[in-house]
């Protein structure tokens, strides 16, 4: 979907630099939000993928969050869309710890070990099949407008590139998050005035990794 | 223009907010209260990448392959088995991308549409590099992103911003500082900052460690 | 500038038709912001376009603000920039009404005659000089990322349409807002699958008043 | 998706702030203060906009363009003059260009940098003009948003959307209902809605009157 986390060239943000911009995160909430998250997906908690789930929410809202507080929304939206929560069970807990109770004790080791062992597993891009683009090949993205979760920015629709690498092959992410049909993914490189017209900057390339069906031969 | 209306983005800059803090609490309560996720599982995951996954881990493969020429060529030919030789692999890894910055190029790194990092080399990415101001100004004003980082590139250098948007993850590897040769790699890995492999710094000059 | 305000065809925001969604406003503090607006407009007492000025919000708060919020923002901003005000004259008569104190009486006949009299006035477009494009042209909207206000939506860059109208000349205002040098304003005419791709509802045209210096010959 | 976090938009949907009311009496009180803006002239252009100012004046421009087939060909020509002829003109109606709804063709109106509208004609435009979720659909889904006014349209109808980005305003001029051969144009002017003249409705049936 076009939301407003697809925001590369946009103006307005202000600077990149700035007190605390170098931390990785300053509360420690923080990487507690980020760990919950990753053990929802490893236990088969929550259903949805939380990069896609983030896109829906309302665009203030989104913009106005932290990044882990967008992490803590998607997390409760994945559980709730399994069944494994229920819209106001979260808020029933945070009555209830305001009201004095203490959490309750909830410990397992082999949880542990088993999220240990199962963040070192990597998961690489499939082999390449038949693919429709070479290396060198000119080509063009698509003009469209996805409903559902892409990764196709809107700053690429339209331009022109060049092929410069074949990725492998991937689950096809418009048509669901992460449940396509495997397609090709390759490194397509934009000069950047193809993008964004003239800069007194000069020229530069970005090169992103796109699937084959946004792609036509240029 | 940024200057100018400042002042307002004082006032609306997202503040840590008490409760979120309370609500992240009250999930881990009721996932406890379920028995589905043990709170030894969160702090083995926060410490995980609190002491073992972090930017050390990317300098090492850094070092690497400035020491070790056969090790550099395996590593930009293919990422992934390579940093798997030094023992790096997980999650936001699936495929492993280095890319080298020489005299003539610059590489820098972003995710437009998230924040996609390659988490088991370089840990946790810092703020900015989830702010919408990275996001947006990355791919569209790379000279005048890289300044505020107090990189000056001269203008003849080729830049290539990568912007991971699909199950691809980049490492820079920044260029070797003068004046290391013979150097060991754990030195040498010294050298080798965070912001250098995502592209927004350069390797430390030798003469930059001392104050470290 | 590409900021949030620019935004034809995104997702995100929900429904149109909503409860109180056919009202023009729904507080009296609403309207009054229109005519302080206007007024100040009227008098000369702000520097700068309340339209190109609002573009400059912060993305949450311009999401997140009320219309008539966001002209009042304005309004302030163009005040501060004409040097009629300075930044915090309008926090201390906030205190001073909290305070209980009254709001000091004026009345200016002749300025609310003024007011109406001037309410009234047409500004039209000036005649078209020399023209680079003829109606039937096909044009395409260059690629580009003004910093500045702009009257060309992202949703368009590089696409190609038809001129089907020469609306007149108007001033640039890429380049400051209304005080660049008269140019030509075309009616282009888009297919929507030019814009948007493929789409469910089938097909449709969308046509935008854009600026010779937008538009190349395709 | 929309149905599915309507529960959020509820929260984060702007609410009106007491504050803002408040800051507005500030800067009344401010500007008063200063002898620069007075109350009586703010009193009169909310007058203005509130009494004078509205629909019922593209209404009576869209019933004499039906009754008199003259001006509705100078109207359809060049509508800045058209209207003046009645007495139209001021602030956003510099050049108007009106546009005709027919079997086949469904004008439809929008501006989605910001939120500009034909005010002497219509007046302050509807809240759902001005909102975010108008200005992003109206281009890209055009029967979606016209299908939440309830105006549903055959697949052979062309749609055009107009989007006001430069100095030019639109008007619609909705297709007569049927029936009406010979009513005065006070009668035909009843039948003319705003949302008829923006393009997301079309003009009243005579059976509709009754109930207004």
């Amino acid at each position: 979907m076009d939301g407003v986390h697809d925001m590369g060239g946009m103006h307005g943000f202000g600077a990149v630099v700035t007190p605390g911009s170098d931390e990785a995160y300053h509360e420690r909430w923080e990487p507690r939000v980020f760990a919950l998250s990753t053990l929802v997906g490893i236990e088969r908690l929550g259903q949805g993928s939380g990069r896609a789930i983030r896109e829906e929410m309302e665009p203030a809202h989104y913009l106005a969050a932290s990044y882990y507080e967008r992490w803590l929304w998607s997390i409760e939206r994945r559980l709730e869309r399994k069944g494994t929560i229920a819209p106001g069970d979260v808020d029933r807990w945070v009555e209830r710890l305001s009201a004095g109770e203490a959490a309750p004790p909830h410990a397992d080791a082999a949880q542990a070990a088993r999220a240990v062992e199962t963040i070192g597993r990597t998961d690489e891009l499939g082999p390449a099949r038949e693919t429709r683009f070479a290396v060198g090949s000119r080509v063009r993205v698509l003009r469209m407008r996805p409903a559902g979760h892409t990764r196709c920015p809107r700053y690429v629709r339209g331009a022109e590139g060049v092929v410069e690498a074949l990725r492998g092959t991937d689950r096809f992410p418009d048509i669901g998050p992460y449940e396509g049909p495997p397609e090709p993914v390759y490194s397509v490189a934009f000069a950047s005035d193809d993008l964004f017209g003239a800069s007194e900057e000069g020229r530069w390339r970005v090169l992103l990794d796109l699937f084959e069906s946004y792609l036509e031969a240029a | 223009m940024t200057q100018e209306h400042d002042h307002d983005h004082e006032h609306h800059q997202p503040q840590p907010q008490p409760e979120v803090a309370l609500r992240t609490e009250a999930l881990e309560a009721l996932l406890a209260e379920r028995g589905l996720v043990s709170s030894n599982a969160i702090d083995a995951v926060v410490e995980l990448y609190e002491n073992d996954v972090g930017p050390q881990n990317g300098a090492r493969v850094v070092a690497h392959a400035w020491a070790d020429p056969a090790y550099r060529t395996r590593l930009l030919g293919n990422g992934t088995p390579a940093v798997y030789e030094l023992g790096f692999s997980g999650f936001e890894l699936n495929t492993l991308v280095a890319v080298e910055n020489t005299p003539a190029v610059h590489n820098v790194v972003v995710c437009t549409l998230c924040s996609c990092y390659p988490w088991p080399l370089l840990g946790l990415p810092p703020s900015w590099y989830k702010s919408p101001p990275y996001r947006a100004r990355a791919v569209a004003e790379p000279r005048a992103v890289l300044r505020e980082f107090g990189l000056e590139l001269d203008s003849n250098v080729e830049i290539r911003v990568w912007d991971s948007t699909a199950e691809v993850r980049y490492l820079v590897v920044p260029e070797r500082p003068a004046g290391t040769d013979g150097w060991p790699e754990e030195e040498l890995a010294r050298l080798v900052t965070r912001d250098s492999m995502v592209g927004t710094g350069r390797a430390l000059e030798p003469s930059e460690l001392a104050g470290r």
